[in-house]
């Protein structure tokens, strides 16, 4: 039971073609008992992150914290924490039952029993029992991360760190292991960091999302404040699937203070409140995320544009539309029923509350269409 | 493997065949000598397979008399043991730090070491030689065991290297390092179980390698006391007057039938992995 | 961020140097010192016994103005570019082959096709000599026996003794391309194998598109090593022909040899080995830029 | 007084002569430190072995011819010495191999402190093996250099051998003619003499050359135009290699040889002249021998041309005993009294005619004769009469004491007189381990008496007694610092490249001139 608090942390990689920084000034304080997943894309310094707070990557700069005692010096095995890896590194020359028991026999002076109860406890857990005498070479992929996850178990650490764990598994499997792995988390109730790149999976586990991006924290929230408050672009486009459209837009402000959002093939007006929020005109990157577009005619026209339709996938719940709009994809989620003929013109619209606008420079983002619509953030699932 | 046909076996096993007959053709014509006498060994009317009759066992019994062979095969498989331990003992730490550990300089080191492999020895004979005489070694099995021992290190180091950065699961010793062993228990008591047939592996290649290396030996030593069986192979050859073709097969078939044998019985335990990749 | 100093860095990685260290300063005692010497005395007129004096480079002006270094230098890339290729082919042919047998019979198939690269080199040469000798050979004999015409001298006559030397080198050696193909080809999935035979690939179309892109890396591996040490041969071709006819089949490494011990000039035959080392060292960098790029790929 | 003693300011006292054949810590001391001065190589050895005041101190009596024995009452007291003692003869052959061991025990008995430490190589090897020791300071005591011993000398690694020489009363005037040649340069002696000689001869096969309609062969062939003859018929009717050279580098003594056939007196056919004053004969068209010499270097490359096999420009010696006794070859010109050559091969070798019908028979080299040089075709040597002659392997054994303390070298001193002038091992070495010409004159006529030898063998002596200063040690005589250079590199690997079709005979003899003078720095 830890809590853990990053503090100005950086991590520089020498090369031959000079210093890589890897994670710059990183500061975090994760409470004891949360579930954080750290997300961004490959090579944005969240494993690294991961392994610095594993003791496998010293720090170069800034300190680690568990429990408020700095760890930076110490040894891995002195820091009390269990890692689960993407690869699993299973001994592939122990038993499963060996596997989970060496790290207590080796870091604890627990009786042989006691190891063997906890390893049986977790193995039971996991729903690996019938594995416990087989060798990892003999386990499918699924079962390997049973047994990898198990061995973390049953160390009873501090700190739980799963690397990207679910990434080698299959669709199906990985999406119940998701649920799995909640379900240990809120049994045990330990501090659990896990790092994917993988924004579904963040999304459906974390109590907090950590975002990444180049070494740099770009936001920490609950899944659904990074889902509707992006803090700038990098946020909004890397959460959220099919990922969110952007245009770039120049505001024109009208006499009665409400204003016209125009781009390349897009025209849609604003209201006074949002024209005030991010501060007259400009250039600006709107954002609206495919589920919040719809098709539909009968929208005020000032508040539609047109596009091509390109390609309709069909996915059952919702049909995914691919259209044009000034030379650039446009990604809409709409309900079965709406199943406009590729080569078609439809008429797009959506909501001001559900609009983002950004810094077209700085790539903050400035307004959140539903704060000052003070409309109740719906969820995907009402929305669908 | 797919859509096995008869015939396709056939064109296999005779292509087998040929090649069998092309690595085995000049090694038989070697033994047919080593069991004839000087005379009917170059004598036309000698068959290809000599009548039974003819078959004698006399230039393996001069060879046994005139030459201390008991001492060059002893000299030959101390020397190669040895060096294949000592190397082993160097190479698995140094193999280990170039595949998975990072450390400043790792590049540089082991593209250095890389060049080793690939350096023409026989320019550095004599530099080598005055190391070798100033450290009191020359002509001592001491000194062609230390010799060798590098010899055959950096193909050693070669192959490990190459197992460990492929044949080891990732992240393994992380894993072990997690469960509480220091690196060096990780490399210990995870890695090295774990490398085993590559080191079988490797050994094996040493063994031969240093079995089968004349110029260090040659070199280094003058006494018969310290002759190993390849040098020993040289002097038969180089002496000025005997050409006793027999005699001399029988000594070639003495000297390559051990490491052929050895590894005909070996490699199937060690098997695949060999490549260094 | 504070700079971390270079002491720092050598204490986090203190395992890496320890690890390395016995095998460097073994290298350093059997290598790097000996080549510096060797490169130092390049410059000098050493002799046998003389300690010799600093001579600017004037064994590299006879060097190059000596017909038979431009011989040797010729046919050496000539013996090695024919031999690294014709063990290239042999081997994979003989790994090809050899994959196609069953587990079992193929490890004692591949103990007899391999064997040649486990005779002492030494005595592959005095084994070819024995093969190819015009009066009491096997090979000349049964030519002459099968087809009734005789057999020029293949270590002596037109251009045998080169095409000789060329395949009781390849013949010595191919084993090493064949067990390095061998692992590669047992490791290739046998999916892939049968992806493409449903897919409706041949034979050879299987062969081109799933076992050729898997020997990428070790062609590479071997064409690499086995340039420098066909360059670096000598044992066996100085048994088989020593140079000979004359000095027709003179390569580098027995004019080097001679040059230094039956002519006594030590600079000079160290200014030989310089040649040798540089096409030795072209295939090195040749391969250590490949391996460079190879081994991003596991970072 | 040792040349490399002189100026020699640092030689301290030595409190104690080493023990054993390890180095002593003082020569070790100044090893390491040559070596960190980079560059040093071969400036390590010589003169550190040096010990007290510089000069080797030989004892009196060498022990007369008859036994070292009893000589080692000076040779350091009290104190045993190990001497190594390198030696490639030791290794020619089986038999020999075992008389050196067992004579080595005999000569450790007969001088009570000294042991010898024996170590081997083979002629082709020994060349490396001293080079490589003595190079990196590490030189046996005692060793057959050959004429690599020159280059020691000249390069202070060996001493001045005439305090050695000048202790016996019957040196030089018992050495061979080739001994007394070979031993000294420039009138200093740097060797102790080689224990043996071979000669280089003509080997027929009689069977071949009794169907071509020899019946004489000693009258038919001892003239290049009746050998000529001979060869012909045997060429053009038999289905065998008429004559092989042996064209192999390394093995070209056979022209060396047979090059003297077309002089008189033995004069040298390559070079003239003394100290620094070289003139050279090949090719040299003001020189009036000039046409001997080249007209028998055409004549080495045309015989081989024409009656040779394909192989002939890699042919050893060693091989021919096998081919001539399996009828595959008739003649070849690097025949050596060393009989068990032969009977290695096959048992039953019939030597000496035989009525036609023997398996292998020495002869002299023929002489060249007036009409040789029209019947061959080669105009230098026409109206060139010459006298039997050949080549006398000398150099090749000369044996010298490398610098080390005065109590080795005395050791190394009595195991040279031993080697040479101990009937126990003098006799049995050259009689019948290993068919050869002592080194010392008077001992010939033993081996004759004592032995009952093969036809082959004994010709040869025959040939080396009558024909005395034709049978000449090729090189010897020229006094120069790189004779061996010359005689392997520039004389025979120019020939056997000739052979071999890089050159056209005509161009040979002068390629071979212009090597010469490129090594003489002329």
């Amino acid at each position: 039971m830890a809590r853990v608090k990053f503090d100005d942390v950086t991590k520089v990689f020498e090369d031959t073609s000079g210093p890589i920084v890897a994670v710059e000034e990183l500061s975090l304080d994760i409470p004891d008992g949360e579930f954080v997943v750290f997300v961004g894309p490959s090579g944005c310094g969240k494993s690294t992150t991961l392994r610095m707070l594993a003791g496998l990557e010293s720090i170069t700069d800034g300190e680690i914290r568990l429990d408020d005692q700095p760890i930076n010096q110490m040894s891995p095995r002195d820091r009390d924490i269990a890692m689960v890896f993407q690869s699993y590194a299973l001994y592939p020359h122990k038993t499963v039952r060996q596997n989970m028991g060496y790290g207590l026999q080796l870091s604890t002076d627990l009786s042989d029993e006691e190891v063997d109860r906890r390893v049986v406890e977790a193995a039971e857990m996991m729903g690996i029992e019938d594995l416990l005498d087989k060798k990892p070479g003999s386990l499918s992929g699924g079962q390997q991360q049973r047994v990898a996850t198990g061995r973390a178990i049953v160390r009873e650490p501090a700190v739980f760190l799963f690397d990207e764990p679910l990434s080698n598994l299959d669709a199906q499997l990985r999406k119940h292991m998701r649920t799995e792995l909640s379900r240990i988390h809120s049994e045990l109730g330990i501090t659990t960091i896990y790092v994917t790149h993988d924004q579904e999976e963040a999304m459906t586990m974390a109590d907090r999302i950590v975002i990444l991006n180049d070494g740099k924290l770009q936001q920490v929230g609950t899944p659904k404040e990074v889902y509707y408050r992006p803090a700038n672009a990098f946020v909004a486009d890397f959460i959220g699937s099919p990922s969110m459209n952007f245009f770039d837009v120049d505001l024109r402000t009208e006499s009665d203070g409400s204003g016209t959002l125009a781009g390349e093939g897009i025209s849609y007006a604003v209201s006074n409140d949002v024209v005030e929020m991010v501060g007259g005109d400009g250039e600006y990157t709107l954002g609206i995320r495919p589920e919040n577009l719809r098709i539909d005619s009968t929208a005020p026209d000032a508040k539609t544009f047109e596009a091509e339709v390109d390609v309709v996938e069909v996915i059952g719940s919702d049909n995914f539309l691919y259209l044009e709009v000034g030379g650039k994809e446009c990604r809409v989620r709409a309900p079965v029923e709406i199943e406009p003929a590729e080569g078609e013109t439809v008429d797009v619209t959506f909501d001001e509350s559900d609009l983002h606008l950004f810094d077209r420079n700085t790539e903050e983002a400035l307004v959140h269409g539903h704060e000052r619509a003070d409309a109740e953030p719906r969820t995907i699932e009402q929305e669908a | 493997m797919i859509n096995e046909t008869r015939r396709s076996r056939l064109v296999l096993y005779a292509a087998l065949g040929a090649f069998a007959l092309f690595a085995l053709a000049p090694y038989y014509w070697v033994i047919r000598t080593s069991f004839l006498t000087n005379f009917a060994a170059i004598d036309p009317a000698t068959n290809y397979l000599p009548a039974l009759e003819s078959l004698t066992m006399a230039a393996y019994e001069q060879i046994w008399e005139r030459y201390n062979f008991i001492t060059f095969f002893k000299n030959s498989i101390l020397v190669s043991v040895t060096a294949t331990v000592i190397s082993l003992f160097f190479s698995i730490p140094g193999a280990y730090a170039f595949a998975r550990l990072d450390f400043p300089g790792r590049k540089v080191l082991f593209y250095t070491a890389v060049f080793t492999i690939m350096f023409p020895w026989i320019v550095i004979t004599i530099p080598v030689y005055e190391v070798f005489y100033l450290l009191n070694l020359i002509n001592t099995l001491v000194g062609v065991m230390i010799a060798l021992s590098i010899f055959v290190l950096p193909q050693t180091i070669w192959l490990l290297q190459g197992f460990f950065r492929q044949g080891i699961p990732e992240n393994i010793e992380e894993a072990a390092l997690i469960d509480g062993h220091s690196e060096l228990g990780a490399f210990l008591r995870i890695v090295l179980p774990l490398s085993a047939p590559a080191v079988g592996a490797a050994a094996l290649f040493a063994f031969l390698t240093a079995w089968n290396n004349f110029l260090w030996v040659f070199v280094l030593t003058s006494d018969e006391e310290v002759r190993t069986a390849t040098v020993a192979l040289h002097y038969i050859l180089g002496s000025d007057v005997l050409r006793q073709w027999n005699i001399l097969m029988a000594a070639v078939v003495l000297l390559v039938a051990p490491p052929v044998v050895f590894y005909g019985l070996s490699q199937r335990y060690v098997g695949e992995g060999l490549g260094g990749m | 961020m504070e700079e971390s100093t270079l002491m720092d860095r050598a204490r986090e990685n203190w395992i890496g140097y320890l690890f390395i260290l016995p095998t460097f300063l073994m290298f350093t005692l059997l290598f790097y010192f000996p080549i510096v010497r060797g490169v130092y005395m390049t410059f000098t007129n050493a002799r046998l016994g003389g300690a010799g004096t600093f001579v600017g480079l004037d064994n590299y002006m006879w060097l190059l103005t000596n017909d038979l270094f431009h011989f040797a230098f010729g046919w050496t890339l000539a013996f090695v570019f024919g031999t690294t290729f014709l063990q290239l082919f042999i081997g994979l042919f003989a790994a090809l082959l050899l994959s196609e047998l069953k587990s079992g019979w193929r490890e004692w198939a591949s103990a007899i096709v391999m064997s040649p690269y486990f005779s002492a080199p030494l005595a592959g040469g005095v084994i070819w000599l024995w093969f190819l000798n015009s009066d009491f050979g096997m090979l000349p004999r049964l030519i002459t026996d099968i087809f009734g015409v005789s057999t020029p001298a293949f270590l002596a006559e037109d251009l045998w003794p080169y095409v000789s030397l060329i395949v009781a080198q390849s013949w010595h050696d191919y084993g090493y391309a064949g067990i390095i193909y061998a692992a590669a080809i047992v490791g290739i999935p046998r999916e892939q194998y049968e992806a493409a035979a449903l897919a409706g690939a041949g034979r050879l179309r299987r062969f081109r598109d799933v076992t050729l892109p898997h020997l990428v890396t070790p062609t590479i591996v071997i064409l690499a090593l086995r340039t420098a040490w066909n360059v670096a041969e000598f044992a066996q071709p100085f048994e088989l022909t020593g140079g000979g006819p004359g000095t027709r089949t003179m390569l580098m490494s027995i004019l080097t040899y001679e040059t230094a011990y039956v002519n006594l000039q030590f600079a000079r035959a160290y200014t030989l080995g310089m040649a040798m080392i540089v096409i030795s060292m072209t295939a090195a960098i040749f391969y250590v830029t490949v391996i460079q790029d190879e081994e991003e790929m596991y970072v | 007084m040792s040349q490399s003693s002189t100026g020699d300011g640092e030689s301290t006292e030595p409190t104690e002569a080493p023990t054993s054949d390890k180095p002593s810590r003082r020569q070790f001391v100044q090893a390491t430190a040559a070596t960190a001065t980079v560059g040093a190589l071969g400036a390590l050895a010589g003169c550190s072995g040096e010990q007290g005041d510089g000069t080797p101190e030989p004892k009196g009596d060498g022990g007369g011819t008859g036994s070292g024995g009893d000589t080692d009452s000076d040779s350091g007291g009290s104190e045993s010495v190990t001497i190594d003692y390198l030696s490639a003869q030791a290794v020619e052959n089986a038999g020999m191999k075992s008389h050196f061991q067992d004579s080595m025990k005999v000569f450790e008995e007969k001088n009570g402190n000294v042991s010898v430490s024996l170590q081997t190589a083979s002629y082709g090897d020994i060349r490396s093996k001293l080079s490589s020791t003595v190079s990196s300071g590490n030189p046996p005591t005692f060793a057959e250099a050959g004429g690599g011993g020159l280059q020691f000398y000249l390069n202070d690694k060996v001493p001045d051998h005439k305090p050695f020489i000048e202790s016996t009363d019957f040196l030089p005037n018992d050495f061979t003619a080739a001994n007394k040649e070979s031993a000294q340069y420039r009138g200093e002696y740097w060797s102790g003499g080689g224990m043996r000689h071979t000669n280089s001869n003509l080997g027929i096969r009689p069977k071949s050359f009794s169907e071509a309609g020899v019946s004489n062969p000693k009258k038919e062939l001892s003239t290049w135009s009746g050998f000529l003859d001979a060869v012909r018929r045997i060429d053009k009717n038999q289905d065998i290699i008429a004559y092989e050279e042996t064209g192999v580098p390394g093995d070209l003594e056979s022209y060396w040889g047979y090059a003297r056939t077309a002089y008189t007196e033995g004069t040298d056919p390559w070079m003239r002249g003394e100290g620094d004053d070289k003139t050279v004969v090949v090719a040299n068209e003001n020189h009036e021998d000039r046409g001997k010499t080249d007209g028998m270097i055409k004549t080495c490359v045309k015989m081989a041309n024409e009656f040779s096999s394909e192989e002939a420009a890699q042919r050893g010696d060693e091989d021919i005993p096998s081919l001539m006794l399996t009828g595959r070859v008739a003649s070849f010109n690097y025949a050596v009294p060393t009989a068990s050559r032969w009977t290695s091969v096959k048992e039953d070798v019939k030597f000496g005619w035989q009525g036609g019908d023997g398996d292998f028979m020495l002869l002299p080299h023929p002489k060249v004769d007036s009409e040789f040089g029209n019947n061959f075709g080669i105009s230098d040597l026409e109206g060139v009469e010459g006298e039997h002659g050949g080549h006398m392997w000398a150099l090749e054994q000369q044996q010298c004491i490398f610098e080390a303390s005065d109590a080795k070298q005395n050791a190394a001193w009595d195991l040279n007189m031993f080697l040479l002038s101990d009937n126990e091992f003098v006799l049995p070495a050259w009689g019948e381990y290993y068919e050869a010409l002592p080194g010392l004159a008077p001992k010939l006529q033993e081996v004759l008496d004592e032995y009952d030898l093969a036809q082959s063998t004994e010709q040869a002596y025959k040939n080396a007694d009558e024909y005395g200063v034709q049978y000449s040690t090729t090189g010897a005589a020229w006094d120069v610092p790189d004779v061996d250079p010359i005689r392997w590199t520039d004389i025979n690997e120019t020939i056997s490249q000739a052979i071999a079709g890089q050159h056209s005979v005509e161009e040979t003899p002068g390629l071979v001139r212009e090597r010469i003078l490129k090594r003489l720095g002329q």
